[in-house]
């Protein structure tokens, strides 16, 4: 019974955890919503957090921002993370995968900053040779994009590999093509799986902070086209949180508080559709 | 867990379709991977000497080694580890057989795993400040900066952990219950030493994970570079080193991209940890 | 080999019974009434009685989806880790009910033995599968494990063929080997009532013969319990036969009698239906 | 200048621990200081952490950190704290170097950056769209820009929005076409170190550290330190060790331009 005792509580303090961080950053975030209110968050012309009368704090930029970097990373990282994951589990050499394996350990491994310096240093020129500034939406995508396949690729491996030999066999037993195969037995018993992997490494993109303000420009406005600049709401913490005083700061964390309920909302629904794929049993 | 392999049936065109498509997705991935490492490589080589991994930095960074910094590296890692592993995979045991069954509970805690994943890590940097440094007292220590970063990698790793738990087959938890041995029994002695090489994987990239992490520790873990003296002193790890020499000191930079360095060499390191140990475990535990 | 049996006897507070009176004078040992269970909004069983007698070979024939296996896992409460099962009735052992709350389900379990259709060993060796069972429900001395070990395997005839190698994994064993097994590590726990779970489908006619015949030689010192839908097994291995059918939704009682009755004077239209055309 | 001998102020050897926290600018330096004069009185450990400006303030305030490094002139509502001013810094626009202008008036300037200029054709340059790159809010270069050419937050039509002087360079050089704002020393440094930026002269006037040691040069920042009234014996040794001749070596080795000069 002790270790039930055990995974319950260990259960309980990662549950008050959240609550603690929520309630740490909605706490910050108190003097903002109290005296700049809700609304103006969303209907103030531009972001100048400047102190007195005439700052201005509409967050929206930011949030799309936000939103528009983190969909495209995850366009281009779901599809290439899935198939990579499983071309290693399926159809190469097993030296092949383990070399892969170990590969993406260390791609997981660099940190942030690195990652943004190579975004800074070779994505951007290339990026502004087709059009200036270079630092724009397009790069935010690619370098989170970086960041976040090794994530899916990993949840993705998993799944793949839990997957019983018998359902397997019975497939190629049939003589039907790869795709055949996949489609049969490989996918319908990983979607779930597949599912819950996107949501977590879409999280950790939204999350994502000095790869993301190395290139993306920071501009908080609205990008018209891939190669104009965008601010996510990380980088908005990050650029500005240690000059910020008084009610810039807290309008900071309310940037902060209004992350988190993104990503709150979006680990129901990536559960949501996990379920949905999954008939009965839930992951 | 047998390596499924599917047999090189009939080519037909759609077949060379998925082969050339899982090929091309291996190469996008390790594409950027070999860029960054070439640039890295580039850069940092020339600053790279044994000297280099034990002298403490001077002149901020720019000269001298990264003894101390690689020393507070190693610490707050154990420290994150040491409460991430235990209580990690407790939580996993609890959610994947205790509370198998879908109930209120385990759909509360996966949820809230899910958003502590998400949560961006200048947040959780900040709260670790506010509630271990200054809330708990520890000051800016490495005590709470392996704390912090136990929050920042515990959902990873529990989630890691049950999928290595689930690929244990259900028959097997069923012959156990059948023969009625005892909870702990079953998954100490046949659950957890099948499952052993998918847990040490998880280990291996949980552990990645937090050498990655620079903003959640800026704050928690301190910035100075000397060599701490106990867990409550306050030392820098890597990720920042590069961080601060790269963003705060001019001429920084080859310094910092030799740290990247022996940043990546760790990693390769600790990704090739599993796999010896999955060797080793494959002889007594045999995939069913 | 009775007089470690004698030891191990003293160890339980229940202990298989000794050579009782033949099978004719059946006394119930196992008596399920009134059983319904629902999974979710299907209904597996509803209202389905029978008595069990001691010491006799029953078979629980029936077409495949009618809650045949539903019904022996609920006897020793697999069912309580399927999630969304309601069970409602009783099922008594030995007059005592199993089906209530503060039931001890270790002991249940250890004196209702089950067999899976398809064999499960432990991922472990051929003797830890038989041996850590024993280690875990207390039995300390290491040579009596070991005598029981052999003990077990003699018993299911296998001892001959892994005698050498005792600590190869169980996984390299054949189909029919790895049932045998299981069915040992089962005995080894000394049950009262095994319940099999259509033990030879997944087998060849070679094992499965001799998982019939170690059945054969269970008679009389357990209470044996078998579900098939191999009806000419049903006929050579059983004393008792019950017929369950799937009717409106649910699956219930057809009949139950002897197995002789069944098979050539059945009372109930369905079930002539159902063994009609039964070859030797 | 004093000159202090390693046994402090009042002759006896102190001991205990200084914590230093404020603008990632300035750490780097305390850091190194603080590496000395640790070597310098065995028993004392200077804890430098960063996490900006406005954090040094608060903490130093509070009395959580010792001394508070500021880098910018304080504020009029932050006259209850004791400034120490440790060195000053030049504020230099930089440009891609691939772009030939020698030099922009003062109007120019504010053209490009409220964007009513937006190609270097413009301005005596090729043909190539302008990228403005801007700090972002509440850096103190940032300030001492907008108070030099009298613009306001919401004036300027920035392309790219950058953090520390670092990346300000680093985008500088990586974006063609690009111009910014940086402290002079980095700037100095990168230019010898070979990354491709240019330093333009303000008003004429060179933009090197020797000209705002020679107090010619006009746009130029404080750095300073702060601390609240009561200063223990090991933080006021520290402070007199970080303003004494001792530390100008340092502070000039690391592109900022000491006091005493």
């Amino acid at each position: 019974m002790l270790l039930a005792v055990i995974g319950r509580s260990a259960a309980v303090t990662v549950a008050g955890l959240v609550i603690l961080i929520a309630g740490f950053l909605l706490l910050h975030a108190q003097p903002a919503l109290r005296e700049i209110g809700f609304v103006r968050f969303f209907a103030d012309a531009s972001w100048n957090p400047s102190p007195g009368p005439e700052g201005r704090f509409d967050i929206v930029p930011a949030l799309v921002g936000s939103a528009l970097a983190t969909a495209l990373a995850a366009l281009i990282a779901v599809p290439i993370g899935i198939t990579a994951a499983l071309g290693s589990t399926f159809f190469v050499h097993r030296a092949v995968a383990r070399l892969v394996d170990s590969g993406v350990g260390v791609l997981a491994g660099l940190p942030s900053v690195v990652i943004g310096l190579w975004g800074l240093t070779a994505l951007v020129p290339w990026i502004a040779r087709i059009r200036a500034p270079g630092a724009s939406l397009l790069a935010a995508a690619l370098v989170l994009a970086v960041m976040v396949v090794p994530t899916i690729y990993v949840a993705s491996r998993g799944a793949f590999k839990s997957i019983p030999k018998t359902c397997l066999d019975g497939a190629t037993a049939l003589g039907m093509t790869r795709i055949g195969i996949l489609r049969a037995a490989v996918l319908p018993t990983v979607k779930p799986a597949l599912a819950v992997g996107a949501v977590l490494a879409i999280t950790r993109a939204l999350g994502e902070t000095m790869a993301v303000v190395m290139v993306a420009g920071n501009v908080a406005a609205i990008p018209r086209s891939l190669f104009d600049p965008v601010r996510t709401l990380t980088a908005n913490i990050a650029l500005e949180l240690p000059y910020a005083t008084g009610l810039h700061r807290s309008a900071l964390f309310a940037g902060g508080a209004g992350l988190m309920a993104l990503t709150w909302s979006l680990v129901v629904l990536g559960r949501c559709i996990s379920r949905a794929w999954s008939g009965e049993h839930n992951d | 867990m047998t390596e499924a392999r599917i047999h090189r049936s009939t080519t037909s065109k759609s077949d060379v379709a998925v082969q050339t498509a899982s090929w091309l997705a291996l190469v996008a991935l390790l594409v950027p991977l070999g860029l960054i490492v070439g640039d890295l490589l580039m850069r940092g080589a020339t600053s790279l000497s044994p000297q280099f991994l034990v002298d403490s930095p001077s002149k901020a960074g720019r000269e001298g080694g990264i003894g101390p910094v690689l020393l507070s590296t190693l610490l707050v890692m154990g420290v994150c580890l040491l409460v991430v592993v235990p209580l990690g995979l407790a939580a996993a045991i609890g959610l994947n057989e205790y509370l198998r069954r879908g109930g209120f509970a385990v759909r509360t805690v996966r949820i809230a795993l899910d958003v502590l994943a998400g949560t961006p890590s200048i947040a959780l940097g900040m709260f670790g400040y506010a509630f271990f440094c200054i809330a708990l007292g520890m000051g800016v220590s490495i005590l709470a900066g392996g704390l912090t970063l136990a929050c920042m990698v515990m959902p990873l790793y529990v989630r890691l952990s049950e999928q290595a738990l689930r690929t244990v087959p259900d028959d097997v938890r069923a012959a156990a219950d059948a023969l009625a041995l005892r909870r702990y029994t079953a998954i100490l002695r046949i659950v957890l030493p099948v499952a052993a090489p998918g847990l040490f994987a998880a280990t291996g990239l949980a552990l990645a994970r937090a050498l990655a992490e620079t903003a959640a520790l800026l704050f928690t873990s301190g910035y100075v570079s000397r060599t701490p003296g106990s867990l409550l002193d306050p030392g820098r790890v890597l990720a920042v080193h590069i961080f601060d020499l790269s963003m705060n000191v001019p001429g920084g930079d080859g310094p910092a991209y030799a740290t990247a360095l022996v940043l990546v060499a760790l990693l390769l390191s600790v990704s090739g940890v599993p796999r010896l140990v999955r060797g080793f475990t494959r002889r007594w535990s045999h995939p069913v | 080999m009775s007089q470690i049996d004698n030891r191990a006897r003293a160890l339980l507070p229940w202990c298989p019974m000794e050579k009782t009176a033949p099978c004719c004078t059946p006394r119930t040992y196992l008596e399920v009434t009134d059983l319904t269970v629902k999974y979710k909004n299907t209904t597996a069983l509803r209202h389905v009685s029978i008595e069990i007698p001691r010491g006799c070979v029953t078979a629980i024939v029936g077409p495949s989806g009618c809650g045949k296996s539903t019904l022996l896992h609920v006897i020793n409460r697999m069912t309580d880790a399927v999630a969304g099962c309601d069970v409602r009735g009783s099922v008594r052992l030995a007059g005592a009910e199993v089906l209530g709350k503060g039931v001890d389900l270790r002991m249940l379990r250890r004196r209702v033995g089950l067999i899976f259709q398809r064999p499960n060993p432990l991922p472990l060796s051929i003797a830890e599968n038989v041996l850590l069972p024993l280690r875990d429900h207390g039995f300390t001395g290491r040579e009596e494990r070991a005598s029981i070990l052999e003990r077990v395997l003699h018993e299911v005839g296998l001892w001959d063929e892994v005698a050498q190698r005792l600590n190869a994994p169980a996984a390299t064993l054949s189909g029919g080997q790895q049932q045998r097994l299981c069915i040992a590590r089962c005995l080894a726990l000394l049950p009262e009532v095994i319940l099999f779970d259509e033990p030879c489908s997944a087998l060849d006619p070679i094992a499965a013969e001799i998982i019939e015949q170690l059945i054969c030689r269970l008679r009389n010192r357990y209470t044996v319990v078998i579900v098939t839908h191999n009806l000419a097994q049903a006929r050579r291995v059983a004393d008792f036969t019950a017929v369950l059918w799937n009717r409106e939704g649910a699956s219930s009682l057809v009949e139950f009698g002897k197995t002789r009755h069944i098979f050539e004077r059945p009372t109930q239209g369905l079930t002539s239906l159902y063994v009609g055309g039964v070859t030797g | 200048m004093a000159v202090v001998t390693s046994t402090g102020a009042a002759g006896v050897s102190v001991t205990g621990t200084v914590s230093v926290v404020g603008s990632s600018t300035i750490a780097p330096v305390l850091g190194e200081l603080g590496r000395l004069f640790e070597a310098g009185h065995p028993g004392t450990r200077i804890n430098v952490e960063t996490g900006g400006s406005t954090r040094g303030i608060v903490e130093a305030r509070s009395g959580r950190a010792d001394i508070g490094m500021v880098s910018r002139a304080l504020t009029v509502n932050e006259q209850d704290l004791a400034a120490y001013l440790v060195a000053r810094d030049g504020v230099a626009l930089i440009l891609h170097s691939g772009l030939e202008v020698q030099s922009l008036k003062r109007e120019q300037v504010i053209d490009i950056y409220t964007g009513r200029i937006d190609r270097w054709v413009g301005v005596g340059g090729p043909d190539a769209p302008i990228s403005v790159i801007h700090k972002a809010e509440g850096r103190s270069t940032l300030e001492v820009f907008l108070d030099h050419f009298g613009l306001k937050p919401t004036d300027v039509r920035p392309s790219v929005v950058v953090g520390d002087n670092q990346q300000c360079i680093k985008s500088v050089a990586s974006i063609p076409g690009a111009i910014g704002y940086v402290s002079i020393g980095a700037a100095e440094f990168a230019v010898a170190d070979g990354v491709g930026i240019r330093l333009l002269p303000l008003d004429g006037i060179c933009a090197t550290t020797a000209n705002v040691r020679a107090k010619r040069y006009a746009l130029t920042r404080e750095l300073n330190l702060v601390t609240d009234a009561t200063v223990s014996p090991v933080t006021r040794a520290f402070i007199d060790f970080v303003l004494s001749s001792d530390a100008t070596e340092t502070i000039r080795d690391l592109y900022f331009v000491p006091i005493g000069d």
